[in-house]
């Protein structure tokens, strides 16, 4: 099931890969330059460590039925503090960082509160509850910074997004660390389960003595913490905060990945590992299209086309029409039973 | 206010007239907030009319033209006495525009212009002319580059797709590069005038194509300024083994050429408030002015910013 | 009959699911003017059959004839309009839209270009009176009603299709007496004008009592087709099983109460009662005692029950756990008081469909547990199988799907979530509904032996025979409202009890 | 409104939005000079034609449990095929105006097909079809088309007088037209009860035997062709076509739709409701307009304060009442 789930992502990642290799005869040499390993697929980590992050929490949000379109928001949101906290700060003494770092986490938990209230105790609909916070959200950010690109002269600040640690961009460590975390409450505590039970079906969950409440408004909350932290990468990158730009339209980005690595909108099984491999395939992809100069007009159709094809690809439906005779009798039959399952 | 009663008269010159003396109720619609460049053009602009002791209805469109032509409406609505506003597009604006007009509301553009035959539907356009600066930066860099010979590589960061300023700065530019065979734009990719994209898109740049990359012109500092980070990350002298262009003169830019990391950046000055009003209250004291003023504008080098930096505002 | 020609044969039908053949070789013979029973223990194969005949699913092999012509048929539209209807055995209707529409809904009444509601509405009315005599409003959202009156609807919409075959599929698992009697008037009505009915139920009484000729299918494969009359019951059970089982005619009743003595009451509830929903009432439940619940359709026994585990809030009374105060407002706090419900309605308010049946087994246990203390996988899995083996559950396998399991097998598991928390006091509404008679067997035995062991049991049946066997009291509702207990001694008998509910004694 | 006969209960959501909505008038009306008027509030049916349009098509998307993100896109692109049309291949509006409503139809039809014969997600698919519409206006052109062509001036400008000197536009009119037929559609024709079967429980439709197939390709087909009047209507208004036009315009449409009480899951709500909602969320940017005095951050922040208001009053008088429906109803 899982592997099923993860097989076409991957390949059509290697197809993405592979184009670029076409166009650039080293793309895949990773070089040891002025102490770092650097190479495009390191860069791919790098850059796409923000989606990737963001896209972690949206999984279990998604997974109970629910969206968070407030996380681009979050992202700008937390660049400004981040930004504002360390503005004054200079020399390396470490305290600014570790306050920033502080004061990022605790409104990202803040703003996951909020969506998680909204959602969770008062009834609103996930969709609506987080537009609220993506609409509100920009303006606090641009409030932070009183609407001005807020520059960072603080050195260390500047480690977070684009500092190195055994010779890889640090950014990529935070991932890993949020994604072991994910995988951790998920999978080695009852929370994926009480998570998947609400996203299929809330009153049975409810019978079942499971107290919903709190699951969405956990959720929620680690998708604030997700975004919170990769707003933090972000703004640490280009040592500022850009209260308007900071984010924009990473919520969509993230519901693709999401639904790219399998999970269903509809709520229920969630991938995490899937969620990845959608994130990389969008980040490479961008990459892909700076880098082998597509021209920017045409930059949407290509995307579209792309996603279009990984979707097509996971769909049984399609395969057995496309592929005809291909693991037949496999794919019919499971079709056959989605086709009055889902509902 | 003023506003309740004032508008509701027949001819507007002479309550206009009239009016130019005391205090005026100004209705401004701005584009949005997505660059520094525009929030200091906003400040500029409302100080400017709170200075002048005047009252300022402001309303930010959000990028959207709706909004601005619900904005207008509503100012027609509330019958003030003169509108200044800076159009998201270029084009789509005569109905409200005449709407304006027939409530005899005069119409001030700032900034940007837009494209309408009968030019009797707004009393003149104060702002940039981004084809210039796309002009100015280009000659810049054939002075520069004068006495290299052989190809000299540029890559462009362009801004948002389909905006005025990207489309027309690359005209610009493009216009004067043309009779220079010898200036190739090898890649050319938006990076929506933001300094995370700006950086993002120069390091695919720098990976594909790496040394041979001789100048950026950037559409504006922001993109240039993530793109120097960008360039240093990869191990390049920004400023020396790349040259690099900016638009806008903002005061990042500046930091940036004063450390030696940027050359050049052409003015986009957005303070240009002071002058609206004045231009505002002459018309409405009956004067005559013409249907297009220019910002003064310069261009300022490495060399210069040291000393200017302090001087910046925005 | 014999000499007529069948107007439906099914032959060799194989079908087979990812890990699963649901059917292999199945064969069927449909006269007109025949009631004919499906028979066969839970997973059979029954539904599956006639999701292929009514082609929700495509079957691999073999072959479908109506009226002599070979067909295949996609979809249960094209069913429709071949002639074909269903009442699938899950109540497959749209909550959210009104009885009259679930039942006239694909078949609208269309006047001058625009669907005709006041016609609709009479109509379904009347449909719902005078076939199955039920007197409601149609006008109110489905989702209103009770399963039982639901699946009257679902019937009802049948009804209102003119078809050559009818399909019911387990269409009285949750009606009492008085509506299988409705039904069967109308059945036997349609029998006359020639329809062919397919039945399918696991009460031996009502197939003895309405059907022709009968089927029986085993794990999937054709046993054989007999006359009805002309197979003896024990015969028939253990055809479908594959042992015969006395115990069940020893109807155990009584036994158990005998055993029982009276203990420290564990639940006393005083003038509870929810506004709309049911009268103030009290009740009282002693530790290892089995306390059923009678009464008609919409009586309030859900209701009740409801109010007792906190699935819904009570406006009034209270209710002492082990003679202290107990404040039941959620299920959270009914569940850590020791309390568990298995609901009627286990398609919406049961099943977790995309989880595994471990998974749904062990969610009550590890609610109680929170989420911190997951129970580790090994032990989850060694549950799972050992009330697979107790249940008999089939598949039996712990990691298939639940939504992909036979209703029957899905009751099943729903009972093993409850009884995993081992609970002091279950609540089991409509248990055995869909339960074939060896599990149901099993089942009953099961609550006694419990019992023995210090559990008290609050049963809803719509069984009376299945209650007096198994209750040491009785309680009766009528019309929201708790109006008789019974001490279930020897002369009570199913007329008394009958004649409560109805509301002959008070 | 449509059907007497229905339970209150159903109709409060829808209701409870009204009466805030009416709120909000007055609340405007006593705290800004030249609030108070017809034309404000014919204003309100001007400037949001076309979001009334979409927001239409969008209902019954919705309502059947899907939801549409190519909306805004297919605004712009279809402005930008009128535009081009028009001005570059100089065609007539009698073949402009047929060619562009085609726009939208066909993808919303191919996107309906994909969904259902694929059974792909409507939101990546629709996702899919947004950044598409976007990108085919930039290959027809990255910069503005301005449209001087007499009859989109003539649709643009011409005012219908209703009476005291207040008048509306031909939008408004087709807007309104819209409107009453999918209200008909909705209640009173054997595809609209499907759509709201299938937003009940598509399962369930399937084995009643109703098309779901058919149904769900139709509502995207619908969807799409709403779109692209609403494109046109966006066109008439802004008298040109523009790669940026309607950026984000999905989420307002969402956002409108579910603010007039119809349910993301599907099968409960209203078109009325989604009309409502729309006028809600232009009364909101009319009033910080009236305001005045917002700075662009605050602009957003009291867009989403309002928005906050509204949807938790809602929420609180329609919880209210619900606490006497029936327990089963209520999930
Ligand atoms: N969609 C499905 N996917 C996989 N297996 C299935 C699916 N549907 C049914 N099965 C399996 O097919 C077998 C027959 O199921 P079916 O529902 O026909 O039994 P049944 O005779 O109706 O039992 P009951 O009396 O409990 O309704 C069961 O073992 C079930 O697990
Ligand atoms: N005949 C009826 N007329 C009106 N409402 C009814 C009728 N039957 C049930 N209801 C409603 O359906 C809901 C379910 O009733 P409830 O399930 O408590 O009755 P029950 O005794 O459990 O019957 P069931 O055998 O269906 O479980 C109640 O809200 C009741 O008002
Ligand atoms: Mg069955
Ligand atoms: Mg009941």
């Amino acid at each position: 099931m899982m592997k099923s789930k993860l097989f076409w992502p991957i390949v059509v990642l290697l197809i993405i890969l592979l184009i670029n290799l076409f166009f650039d005869k080293n793309f895949f040499t990773i070089e040891v330059k002025n102490g770092y390993l650097t190479g495009s697929l390191i860069d791919i980590l790098n850059r796409g460590a923000p989606l990737l992050l963001v896209s972690i929490g949206m999984t279990l949000v998604i997974a109970t039925k629910g969206v968070d379109l407030g996380v681009g928001s979050v992202i700008a949101m937390a660049g400004a503090v981040g930004a504002m906290t360390v503005s004054g700060a200079n020399g390396d003494s470490l305290v600014p960082l570790f306050t920033a770092i502080a004061f990022v986490i605790a409104i990202s938990i803040l703003t996951g509160i909020w969506n998680g209230v909204l959602v969770s105790r008062i009834g609103v609909q996930p969709i609506v509850a987080t537009l609220i916070l993506m609409v509100a959200g920009r303006g606090i950010a641009q409030l932070i910074t009183d609407g001005q690109i807020m520059t960072v002269y603080y050195d260390p600040y500047t480690f977070i997004g684009g500092g190195h640690l055994l010779m890889l961009p640090f950014s990529i460590f935070i991932v890993a660390a949020m994604l072991v975390i994910a995988s951790f409450l998920t999978r080695k505590t009852a929370m994926g389960l009480f998570i998947e039970s609400v996203g299929t079906n809330p009153e049975a969950s409810r019978l079942s003595g499971i107290n919903s409440k709190n699951i969405l408004l956990m959720v929620y909350v680690f998708s604030g913490i997700c975004a919170g932290i990769g707003g933090l990468i972000l703004s640490s990158n280009v040592a500022s905060a850009d209260g308007n730009n900071a984010g924009l339209w990473y919520e969509l980005d993230a519901i693709l990945a999401v639904v790219i690595g399998g999970t269903s909108l509809n709520g229920g099984r969630f991938y995490l590992m899937g969620t990845v491999i959608g994130a990389l395939i969008i980040q490479s992809l961008t990459t892909t299209i700076y880098s082998i100069g597509i021209a920017p007009e045409i930059n949407l159709v290509v995307k579209a086309i792309v996603v279009l094809i990984v979707c097509l690809l996971q769909s049984p439906e399609f395969r057995k029409k496309v592929f005809g005779v291909f693991n037949m009798k496999q794919t019919e039959k499971k079709s056959k039973n989605e086709g009055v399952s889902i509902s | 206010s003023s506003s309740g009663t004032g508008g509701q008269t027949d001819s507007s010159s002479s309550n206009g007239a009239g009016k130019s003396s005391d205090k005026l109720v100004i209705g401004f619609s701005q584009v949005g907030a997505e660059s520094e460049w525009r929030t200091a053009n906003t400040k500029s602009m409302q100080n400017a009319i709170k200075d002048a002791g005047h009252e300022l209805k402001f309303s930010d469109a959000q990028q959207k033209q709706e909004n601005q032509i619900k904005a207008l409406r509503s100012f027609i609505a509330q019958k003030v006495d003169a509108i200044v506003f800076s159009p998201v597009v270029e084009t789509g604006f005569e109905t409200v525009l005449q709407e304006a007009k027939d409530a005899k509301i005069p119409v001030f553009l700032a900034d940007r212009a837009v494209d309408i035959k009968d030019d009797s539907l707004w009393v003149t356009f104060l702002g940039s002319d981004f084809i210039e600066e796309g002009r100015k930066a280009a000659n810049w860099l054939v002075e520069e580059t004068a006495d290299t010979e052989g190809d000299v590589n540029i890559v462009e960061l362009q801004g948002t797709v389909g905006s005025a300023p990207a489309i027309d700065r690359k005209e610009g530019f493009e216009e004067v590069i043309k009779d220079h065979p010898n200036m190739k734009i090898i890649k050319s990719q938006t990076g929506d005038f933001t300094r995370a994209k700006g950086k993002e898109v120069m390091e695919a740049f720098l990976k594909s194509d790496g040394e041979n990359i001789d100048v950026l012109y950037s559409h504006n500092d922001d993109m240039a300024i993530g793109a120097i980070q960008a360039i240093e990350e990869y191990g390049l002298k920004p400023g020396k083994d790349i040259k690099i262009i900016g638009v806008d003169a903002v005061r990042g830019a500046f930091e940036a050429m004063a450390a030696g990391k940027m050359n050049v950046t052409v003015e986009c000055n957005p303070l240009f408030g002071p002058q609206m009003v004045d231009l505002i209250e002459a018309h409405l004291a009956g004067e005559e002015i013409p249907k297009r003023v220019a910002v003064e504008e310069s261009m300022y080098t490495m060399d210069q910013a040291e000393e200017l930096l302090p001087t910046r505002e925005y | 009959m014999k000499e007529q020609t069948p107007l439906l044969i099914m032959e060799g039908i194989t079908k087979e699911f990812p890990g699963v053949k649901a059917l292999t070789d199945v064969q069927l013979n449909l006269y007109p003017g025949e009631v004919h029973a499906l028979m066969g223990e839970n997973g059979a194969g029954k539904s599956t059959l006639i999701k292929v005949l009514t082609g929700v699913y495509t079957f691999d092999e073999g072959s479908v004839t109506l009226d002599g012509k070979s067909i295949r048929i996609t979809s249960p539209l094209e069913a429709q309009n071949l002639g074909i209807s269903t009442v699938y055995q899950e109540v497959n209707l749209c909550t959210n839209l009104t009885v009259a529409e679930n039942i006239f809904i694909g078949r609208e009444i269309i006047k001058r270009g625009r669907l005709d509601w006041k016609e609709m509405n009479k109509q379904a009315k009347e449909l719902l009176k005078t076939r199955l005599n039920l007197d409601i409003d149609v006008t109110k959202l489905l989702s209103f009603y009770s399963v039982a009156i639901q699946q009257m609807i679902a019937i009802a919409r049948s009804l209102q299709i003119s078809a050559k075959v009818l399909i019911l599929d387990e269409p009285t698992s949750s009606l009492d007496q008085n509506e299988v009697n409705q039904l069967f008037d109308v059945i036997r009505k349609l029998k006359k004008e020639g329809l062919a009915i397919i039945f399918v139920s696991h009460f031996l009484d009502q197939i003895y009592e309405i059907t022709d000729r009968l089927t029986v299918l085993r794990n999937g494969e054709w046993i054989g087709e007999f006359k009805t009359n002309e197979i003896e019951r024990l015969e028939l059970v253990s055809k479908m099983i594959g042992k015969d089982l006395n115990e069940l005619k020893s109807g155990e009743r009584r036994t158990s109460n005998k055993a029982f003595e009276r203990k420290r009451p564990f639940l006393q509830g005083k003038n509870i009662s929810k506004k709309g929903k049911i009268a103030p009432f009290d009740m009282d439940i002693q530790e290892g005692e089995i306390v059923g619940l009678a009464g008609l359709l919409g009586s309030g026994r859900t209701e009740l029950a409801r109010l007792l585990f906190g699935a819904d809030k009570a406006d009034t009374g209270e209710i002492k756990i082990n003679g202290s105060m107990a404040n039941l407002a959620s299920p959270k706090q009914a569940i850590s008081n020791g309390i568990a419900f298995c609901s009627e309605n286990r398609k919406t308010e049961g099943i977790i469909g995309d989880l595994t049946i471990r998974e749904n087994m062990i969610l009550a246990m590890q609610g109680l547990q929170g989420w911190f203390k997951y129970i580790p996988r090994k032990r989850q899995i060694e549950i799972a199988d050992e009330y697979i083996k107790l249940l008999n559950i089939n598949p039996p396998n712990p990691e298939q799907l639940i939504k992909n399991l036979s209703g029957g097998n899905q009751q099943k598991v729903l009972l093993a979530r409850w009884l995993i928390t081992n609970p002091k006091l279950l609540i089991l509404d409509e248990p055995t509904r869909g339960i074939d008679v060896g599990a149901k067997a099993e089942i009953q035995k099961l609550m006694l032996s419990l019992s023995k062991e210090g559990m008290s049991v609050l049963f809803v049946s719509s069984e009376i025979e299945e209650v007096l066997r198994t209750c040491r009291k009785i309680a009766v509702l009528r019309d929201h409202k708790k109006v008789y207990e019974f001490e279930n001694d020897q002369q009570i008998t199913q007329k008394d009890i009958m004649k409560a509910m109805a509301g002959g004694m008070t | 409104m449509t059907k007497g006969f229905q339970l209150d209960s159903k109709h409060l959501p829808l209701a409870a939005t009204i009466g805030l909505f009416i709120v909000m008038f007055l609340f405007g009306s006593l705290r800004y000079t030249g609030f108070f008027s017809t034309q404000v509030f014919l204003n309100l049916f001007i400037d949001n034609a076309f979001l009334i349009v979409v927001a239409v098509g969008m209902t019954f998307v919705i309502l059947s449990g899907g939801i549409d993100l190519s909306v805004g896109s297919i605004i712009a692109l279809t402005s930008m095929v009128a535009a081009s049309l028009t001005m570059n291949a100089q065609l007539s509006p009698a073949l402009v105006i047929p060619l562009s409503l085609l726009v939208g139809t066909v993808l919303g039809f191919s996107m309906g097909c994909l969904i259902h014969y694929f059974n792909l997600q409507p939101f990546i698919v629709t996702l899919a079809g947004m950044f598409l519409a976007r990108g085919l206006c930039y290959l027809i052109n990255v910069e503005s088309i301005t449209i001087n062509n007499e009859f989109f001036s003539f649709m643009a400008s011409t005012r219908i007088p209703v009476g005291g000197g207040n008048f509306i536009s031909i939008s408004v009119i087709i807007a309104l037209l819209v409107v009453v037929a999918a209200i008909f559609v909705a209640h009173f024709t054997k595809f609209g009860r499907n759509v709201y079967a299938l937003g009940g429980s598509e399962q369930s439709a399937l084995l009643m035997g109703l098309p779901v197939g058919k149904t769900k390709i139709l509502i995207y087909t619908v969807s799409g062709f709403c779109s692209s009047l609403a494109g046109l209507i966006f066109t008439f208004y802004m008298l040109s076509g523009y790669g940026l036009h309607a950026n984000g315009l999905e989420l307002d449409t969402i956002a409108a739709v579910v603010i007039g009480g119809t349910l993301l899951t599907g099968g409960a709500g209203y078109v009325a409701g989604s009309v409502v909602g729309v006028l809600i969320l232009g009364i909101i940017q009319t009033v910080i307009v009236f305001e005045g005095t917002l700075s662009s951050w605050w602009t957003k922040i009291a867009i989403g304060g309002l928005l906050l208001l509204f949807i938790v009053l809602q929420r609180v008088i329609v919880a209210r009442s619900k606490t006497t429906q029936t327990s089963i109803a209520s999930h």
